[in-house]
Order: C-alpha cells, then sequence, then structure tokens
C-alpha cells in the first residue's frame, strides 16, 4: 500500500489532514481521540512535506493531475522549491502548535466546542496547505476560502466579547479580498481561456497591452494584500491575532499571512510575470513605498499598545513590511532575504505567541498591567519571550539576525541606502517595544493576577521552546534555510526568461 | 458603439459598486451582510456574462446543436456561490452572537461601548 | 436586438432599482426581502445568459437560504437600520468608485458580449463540449466538468460548506436541552 | 401560526412532493440541470417548511441534530474517499476511470458516489445552520 501511495503524495499533502477534520466531528465523544489524530495528522504532514521537498531538491519540479485530467483541463499540483519551502512552515509550525493545543484549548475552549475547534484547525491547515500546493489558479480561490472561514470561526472562539466582533471585521474585509481575488482571476481566464497557472504564464505574455490583464493584476494585488494584510489593508489583523484563543493566534499569526505572501509571490512572479508587474506597472516602487509604510507605521503603534497580544499584532504588520521590502526589490538577494525572512518570521511569531499563551493559561489575561512581575513567576516562559524577542529584533545567532543581514545586503545591494537604514530603525523600535514588555514582565510588581501564578505546565513549555531552539539553530545553521530559500528566489525569477 | 456591446459587464459592475458601497458606508451589521452578498451576486453575473455565446444554448448534449454556451464559467460560479452562502451563514451567526453580548448590530454603537469599557 | 437581450436588460434594470432601494430603505425586513428578490432577479439574468445549473443554485440559495437564514437573524437582533452618525461618506463614495472606474477601463477592451470567437471559449473549454460525451458520458457538461474534470474544485466546495457548518455550530451551538447551552460565555 | 389549518395541510402535502423532488435533482444531474448541491439545499428546504409550519421541536425529534452532526462530516468523508480509493486502485486522486473495467463506467460511478456526498453534506449541512439559527433563544 506504501508504495501505492508513494507517487500520491502531492494529494495526500492536502487530503489528509482535509479526512482528518470531519473525523474530528464523528469522533467528538472522545476529545482526547480527536486531539491525537490532529496530533498524528500534522506530524504525518510535516513528514509528506519533509519528503516532497526533498524530491523537488533531488528532481525538480513535481507536476500532479487531480482525477487524471491533464492541465490545463484538469487541476494541477505543482510543487516547485518555493511552494515545497512554504508549506514546510505550515506543517512544521502546526506539528509544534499541536501539541501545544492539547491543554491550552482545555483551558480556553468550553469543552463541549473542543472538537469544533480541532476541525477548524485541520480546515485552517488544509485551506493554507491547498492554496499553497496548487498551481490552478481558481483552486486558489476555493482553498483560500476554506482557510478564511475556518480563521473567522476560530478567532470568534476567544473568550472576549471583541473576537466576535473582531471576527466580523476580518470577515468582511476578507471577503472583500477574496472577491477581489475572484475578479482578478476571472479577468486573467477571459483574457486566455485557462485557469492553469504555468498555462497562464505562456498565454499572458501575447495579451500584455490588454488594459484588462492589468486590472486583473490590480485587483489580485488589493485582495491578496487585504489577506497579507499589506500596510492599508492591515486593520482586520491586530483585533483579530488579539483576541483569538492562543492557539489559534500561534498558528495564523505564524502561517496564514506567511502562505498569503506566497501566492502573491505566484501570482507576481510565475503568472503574470515581473516583466509586467515591474517594468509596465509599478508594483515595484508602490510595493516599496507600502513596505516602509508598513514597516514604521507597525513598528511605532506596536509601542503604544497596552495588551501583549496587539504588541506582537502591530509587530507582524512591521514584519510584513520587511518581506514585501525584499519582494518588491526584484532582485535575487531581495526574494532571498524576503523568502528567508518568511520562515524565520513563522518561527519567532509562533515562539512569541506560545510563549504569550502560557502567561495566558496562568493569569487569564494579556494586558501589560496584569502581566506585571509574571517574568519572575513563570521564568521560563518568560526566558523563551526574551529570546524569542530577541530574533524579533535580529541579535545575532538567531533567526531574526539572519534575515535582517540579508536584507540590509538585499537594499544596499541596490544602492538603496537609506532603505537599510530604515531596515535597521526597525529594529530599534523593536528593541523598545520588546523591551517594555520584558520590563513590565520581569522588574513590575506581581500583579494580583501574577502573584498566585505558577511556572506553565512542561504540554506548553515544551513546544514553546521547540520552536525557541529552532529560532537558535536556524539562526547558527543557515545552510538548510538560506540553501532553499536561494533556490526558490531563482525559480521565482526564472518564471522571466 | 462598443459601450453599448459591453451593457451586461457595466450594468454588473454598476450593481457590484452599489454592493460595495453599502458594505463599507453602513453600519449596520445586518445590512453590511446583504451589500456583501449583492457585490458577490453582481460578481457572478460578470463572470457567467463573460461565458456567453451569441446563438449557444446551455451546455447539456442534445442531438443536433453545435453551439453551446462555456460550461466552464458556470461550474466557476456554482463554487463561488456555495462560497458565498458560506460566508453568509458564518457572517449572521456572528451577528446573532454580537448582538447577544453587545445589545446592538450597530457599528459605531459597538465601538463606543468597546471604547468605555 | 433579440428577445434575450431584452428581457437581459430589463432584469438587470429592476436589480438596479432594487439595489438603490436597499441602499435607502433602512427598515431591515424590507432589506431581506428586497435582497432576495435581488437573487431571484439574478437568478433570471442566468437564465438567460443559459446558466441554467447557477440560475438554479441561486435561486435555491439566494432566494431561499440566505434569505431564511437572514429573517431568522432579524428576528433575534433588530428590525430597524438606526440613522449612523460618524461615517461621512465621502470616503466609501470615493473608494467605490475607483474600484468602479478601475473595473470598466478593465472591461473595456474585452471581446464583444457573446462573441463565439473569444479566447475565453477558444482553449479550454471546447474539449469540454467536444470530448465530454465520449470521456465521461453524461450530456450535461456542468456536471462533467464539476464531478470530474474539476471535481477537486468540488471537493474544496463541499468542504466550503462543512466548514461554514462547523463554525456556526461553534458560535451559535445546538440546542438539545433548553438549559445546557444557555451557560453564559465569559469576558474580561 | 401552528394553528393554521390551510397552511398545515399544504404543509403537509408539499413537503412529501419537494423531498421527492430533492431525490429527482440528485440523481437526474446527470441529464439536466442540478446535482447534489441543489438536492441537498432543496431537501434542507423541505424539511425547513416543516419546521416553520410544525415548530421547531417536532422537526426536531423527527430529524435529530445529532444524526445530521453525523452525516453533515460523512458527507465529506465519502467524496475525498472516493478519492482515497482511486488512488488506492491505483490511479490519481479522483481519477474515476479506475472505479470500473470501462473508464466511462468508471467516471459515471464516481460522479453519483461524489454527488452523493456533496448531497449529503450540504442537506445536513443546511439543516444544522436553520437548527443552529432558529435553536437559539430570541432576544437573549
Amino acid at each position: 500500500m506504501m508504495e501505492v501511495l508513494a507517487n500520491d503524495l502531492p494529494a495526500l499533502q492536502v487530503v489528509v489532514p482535509l479526512i482528518c477534520a470531519p473525523l474530528c466531528l464523528v469522533l467528538a465523544r472522545w476529545p482526547r481521540l480527536v486531539w491525537l489524530l490532529c496530533l498524528a495528522t500534522s506530524w504525518t504532514s510535516l513528514a509528506i512535506a519533509i519528503t516532497l521537498l526533498d524530491q523537488v531538491l533531488a528532481g525538480g519540479p513535481i507536476s500532479y493531475v487531480m482525477g487524471g485530467w491533464a492541465a490545463p483541463w484538469g487541476i494541477e499540483y505543482r510543487i516547485d522549491a518555493v511552494n515545497a519551502y512554504v508549506i514546510l512552515i505550515v506543517t512544521g509550525i502546526a506539528s509544534v502548535v499541536m501539541p501545544y493545543a492539547n491543554q491550552s484549548v482545555a483551558r480556553e475552549i468550553r469543552a463541549d466546542r473542543v472538537p469544533l475547534f480541532y476541525a477548524l484547525l485541520m480546515l485552517c491547515l488544509t485551506g493554507l496547505l491547498g492554496m499553497t500546493i496548487t498551481g490552478d489558479a481558481f483552486n486558489v480561490f476555493v482553498f483560500l476560502e476554506i482557510s478564511s472561514l475556518s480563521m473567522y470561526g476560530l478567532i470568534s472562539m476567544g473568550r472576549d466579547r471583541r473576537a466576535l466582533t473582531s471576527a466580523f471585521q476580518y470577515l468582511v474585509m476578507g471577503t472583500i479580498g477574496g472577491t477581489f481575488i475572484l475578479i482578478g482571476i476571472g479577468f486573467l481566464y477571459v483574457v486566455t481561456g485557462t485557469l492553469n497557472m504555468a498555462d497562464l504564464a505562456v498565454l499572458l505574455p501575447e495579451v500584455t497591452q490588454l488594459r484588462t490583464l492589468h486590472t486583473a493584476f490590480a485587483f489580485l494585488v488589493v485582495g491578496i494584500g487585504l489577506k497579507l494584510a499589506m500596510f492599508p489593508l492591515h486593520l482586520w489583523l491586530p483585533n483579530a491575532y488579539a483576541y483569538a484563543p492562543s492557539t489559534a493566534t500561534a498558528f495564523i499569526a505564524a502561517t496564514a499571512t506567511k502562505v498569503a505572501v506566497y501566492a502573491l509571490l505566484r501570482f507576481v512572479f510565475t503568472v503574470i510575470g515581473p516583466v509586467i508587474a515591474y517594468e509596465d506597472l509599478p508594483f515595484g516602487e508602490i510595493a516599496m513605498t507600502l513596505a516602509v509604510l508598513g514597516l514604521l507605521t507597525g513598528s511605532f503603534v506596536a509601542i503604544f499598545q497596552q495588551n501583549v497580544k496587539r504588541v506582537l499584532a502591530y509587530s507582524s504588520v512591521a514584519q510584513i513590511g520587511y518581506i514585501l521590502l525584499g519582494i518588491s526589490l526584484a532582485t535575487m538577494m531581495g526574494l532571498k532575504a524576503g523568502m528567508l525572512h518568511l520562515f524565520n518570521h513563522a518561527l519567532m511569531k509562533g515562539a512569541l505567541f506560545m510563549a504569550v499563551g502560557c502567561f495566558f493559561y496562568r493569569t487569564k489575561s494579556v494586558r501589560l498591567d496584569d502581566l506585571r512581575g509574571i517574568g519572575r513567576k513563570m521564568p521560563w516562559t518568560f526566558g523563551a519571550f526574551v529570546i524569542a524577542g530577541l530574533s524579533l529584533i535580529g541579535v545575532p545567532l538567531t533567526v531574526g539576525f539572519v534575515s535582517k543581514w540579508y536584507l540590509v545586503q538585499a537594499t544596499l545591494e541596490n544602492g538603496y541606502w537609506p532603505l537599510a537604514v530604515l531596515v535597521l530603525g526597525g529594529s530599534l523600535l523593536a528593541v523598545i517595544y520588546i523591551w517594555r514588555v520584558v520590563e513590565i514582565a520581569w522588574f513590575g510588581n506581581p500583579s494580583v493576577r501574577a502573584v498566585d501564578a505558577t511556572e506553565a505546565p512542561l504540554g506548553l513549555l515544551i513546544p514553546t521552546w521547540a520552536l525557541v531552539l529552532a529560532n537558535l539553530y536556524f539562526g547558527t545553521h543557515t545552510e538548510l534555510t538560506v540553501g532553499v530559500a536561494d533556490l526558490a528566489a531563482r525559480t521565482l525569477l526564472g518564471g522571466l526568461q | 458603439m462598443r459601450f453599448l456591446q459591453l451593457y451586461n459587464y457595466e450594468i454588473a459592475i454598476f450593481l457590484a459598486m452599489v454592493g460595495l458601497y453599502i458594505v463599507v458606508s453602513r453600519g449596520n451589521l445586518v445590512k453590511k451582510i446583504a451589500g456583501l452578498s449583492m457585490f458577490q451576486t453582481s460578481v457572478f453575473i460578470l463572470y457567467i456574462s463573460m461565458g456567453v455565446v451569441q446563438g449557444g444554448t446551455v451546455p447539456i448534449l442534445i442531438e443536433g446543436t453545435q453551439r453551446y454556451s462555456n460550461p466552464l464559467p458556470h461550474v466557476l460560479i456554482l463554487t463561488a456561490i456555495v462560497v458565498g452562502v458560506a460566508t453568509t451563514a458564518v457572517a449572521l451567526s456572528l451577528v446573532i452572537r454580537i448582538n447577544e453580548s453587545y445589545g446592538t448590530v450597530e457599528e459605531d454603537e459597538i465601538h463606543q461601548q468597546d471604547e468605555s469599557f | 436586438m433579440n428577445l434575450d437581450s431584452a428581457i437581459d436588460i430589463l432584469l438587470l434594470a429592476f436589480m438596479a432599482v432594487i439595489a438603490i432601494a436597499i441602499v435607502r430603505i433602512r427598515d431591515l425586513f424590507g432589506i431581506a426581502m428586497l435582497f432576495s428578490i435581488f437573487s431571484l432577479l439574478s437568478a433570471g439574468v442566468f437564465t438567460v445568459m443559459d446558466a441554467a445549473d447557477v440560475a438554479f443554485t441561486e435561486a435555491a440559495v439566494g432566494a431561499g437560504i440566505s434569505t431564511i437564514l437572514m429573517l431568522a437573524t432579524l428576528t433575534r437582533t433588530a428590525r430597524k437600520e438606526k440613522p449612523n452618525q460618524s461615517k461621512n461618506p465621502a470616503l466609501p463614495m470615493l473608494v467605490v468608485f475607483i474600484t468602479g472606474a478601475v473595473l470598466v477601463f478593465g472591461t473595456s477592451d474585452l471581446p464583444r458580449f457573446g462573441d463565439p470567437n473569444a479566447p475565453i471559449h477558444q482553449h479550454v473549454a471546447p474539449r469540454y463540449i467536444e470530448e465530454s460525451r465520449s470521456e465521461i458520458g453524461i450530456p450535461n457538461m456542468v456536471t462533467s466538468v464539476l464531478a470530474s474534470y474539476r471535481g477537486y474544485d468540488t471537493l474544496g466546495e463541499t468542504t466550503v460548506i462543512f466548514t461554514a457548518g462547523i463554525a456556526v455550530m461553534a458560535l451559535l451551538g445546538l440546542r438539545r436541552s433548553r438549559r445546557r447551552e444557555d451557560d453564559e460565555e465569559e469576558t474580561d | 401560526m401552528l394553528h393554521h389549518t390551510v397552511l398545515r395541510v399544504i404543509a403537509k402535502l408539499l413537503v412529501p412532493v419537494i423531498l421527492l423532488f430533492a431525490f429527482y435533482v440528485q440523481f437526474h444531474g446527470d441529464f439536466s440541470p442540478g446535482g447534489g448541491f441543489q438536492a441537498g439545499v432543496i431537501f434542507a428546504t423541505g424539511i425547513i417548511l416543516y419546521a416553520l409550519v410544525f415548530g421547531l421541536d417536532d422537526t426536531m425529534r423527527a430529524v435529530p441534530p445529532g444524526v445530521l452532526k453525523i452525516l453533515s462530516p460523512t458527507g465529506v468523508l465519502i467524496y475525498a474517499g472516493v478519492g482515497m480509493e482511486t488512488m488506492l486502485l491505483g490511479g490519481n486522486y479522483l481519477d474515476y476511470d479506475f472505479l470500473a473495467h470501462e473508464p466511462t463506467h468508471g467516471q459515471h460511478l464516481g460522479i453519483f458516489l461524489v454527488e452523493l456526498g456533496v448531497g449529503v453534506t450540504v442537506a445536513s449541512t443546511m439543516l444544522l445552520l436553520y437548527y443552529a439559527f432558529a435553536g437559539r433563544e430570541q432576544g437573549q
């Protein structure tokens, strides 16, 4: 049986979590079993992802046609270095978050809703993986909506009533974004007659002058921009991250925007092509401006937040700015830096939000006032937060340093030294907002909520520390990430010749 | 008169924009959802318009007919309609819960409550 | 201009009127009814444009399920929209105007409406029309494409509905015995 | 509303017809417009009509939510399961050709099964949606 399925790994990558989700409901009477099933699923997904990445690195892109119908008539899965890398990020985070989920979810979600929570988490994973792996433009939309709908559900399960309004706000903006993407895909389809991305890439250069194509591009960028919280379209993100349950925040913050960035890269570089995007249309200039604005605004606003999760959420807006800055350069180095930061940011934000989840587990609050003095009560959690925070700032030996290093190099390579200064300035702002949290949590007199707190249980600490150590490991062993990011950047730019 | 040949697209765009206007300008959450749904439905009309073939028929094979409408946009829009109703259902259930916790479904009143909170 | 396009224009004109009415009226039950009619008219438009399956679905979903859910929501929330004071209509107007202008710009060099030689009808679609009888063997091409050629999209579609079901159950719960579901959600 | 004789009689007459029509749409989708999704919606609508006239509690006794909670994932599992089956038979995911000796027979069988899966999930989920909305206490 194993040999039979060996060639079907691309399909299984998405179908395994997709089958797990309905099973969560069937097995709803046994919540423990549901969790074990989800754990097994996420680890299986990670194993498949590693195998796929290995196959891609060894033998080049893999194509898999659904239903046996050749592209462009059927739906094709197409895996190259770019999406194999993003799939690895998503499944890797899922594999770390899932063990963490058990205790965190039991504390934060009503017992009768726990199986539903896991089902939504699996559907979210399905949607994100499906969006990443597919080579069909419309299929992206379908899986985007699976991930979006499950995210609205996950966010709304937070304990605070503001979780409901944040989910609603995200739903409205997300649906507008989804519909914009739908319009964009429709316009690409109408000028070429195909929905397959590789096929579109072949046919679109014949119609570069069409206004329809330019409009399609604009709608895709705005639509995906809404999903990835590109600067002026980021308004849904802080609340959504702040009020979602801890497990959901950790998973979504580390994966969802990354997949959206991937979708943007795919449409800009592979489908439409950098020539149209950067030469015929001012995508580079616009993306760069928005990246810088997002970077500065996100970092500044983060300093003034009273809620740790909101501090980190605004920091995410800023980090998306970094990724976008790398992409806007459209050079080997810039893309490489962007791809690296995609991976690295997932590691550090995942670790940070998981540490905050540990605080929440004991104190039932993420307000800075309530976390006063918590550091001395929960030293291990606090230590995890500090190291991940240093990584966010970009201190050497952490992953944050690696991506900043490449990003600064990329900007200098083009002679954009003010941008390099901005990148470093962003790090300074990060020092301020991380220090503010550290200072209150360590040096403050313990608040009412913190005074009786004890160290978080091992079930939460071990996964959190696993990610923290990954921050250090990939900060010092850069061969894998830099190597794959390099290949991914080359694949993206190779779409041009 | 190119403009007239494209009337189908233009009216669909007009409808979509009315829907979008309701979403961004109205504070009542239920009305927002209605607007969102109108926006989506109008985009569906835009898609289906693209698939029309003059003199074609419904894409079900019948002896003696040569010309059919393009079936692919129909399939895509079927999926999109399902996505639309799924979104509407989730949005409306959120509205019910928001109303239970805030006692209102007006955006500005919700904001006021959250700020004084 | 033939009968089809006359009906088409008439239906679209009705829809435009209803859309504007929805913007203006404040009675939410009225809006739900108008919305239902809007969906039904769009089903009519789909029929005129030879999309029978789509029309069928839109009528069942838009005028049916969505309206039922909307009415169920209204009986549990408010019946009237309150006039909103804080919002300045200029910004939404601008956003909508720009979006609309870009869309009109984008559609302005599309092939003539219904042109059989348009690229959209050339590349992929002919295979569905010509080969589906021998490859699949059923007359309804929409079903062939939906369930087989692009069957994977439809798996996604089913998953979308399933996701919505779970999300709604997570939000509203299901009443089994009257007491159990009603414990207050905790807020802090 | 529960005592309107005319409504009750008409509903009693209509509901079986609607349900029957749902089955027609489900199984005739190969030849005419319709398929699993439309059939599922129509089936759910028929039962919702029953619920509107005869009350939610009676309907929940006839079609218990516990059963729907199992049916809703079952449909997805049928669909995804057909794909797994074709995989085990040596084809690609959802390649129905491998389900029977003749490719077109396989296609027929595959389409029948996946449409069934769609129908089951859609009908049960739509009803669950209605139960969830209608079961929520008014004006809480």
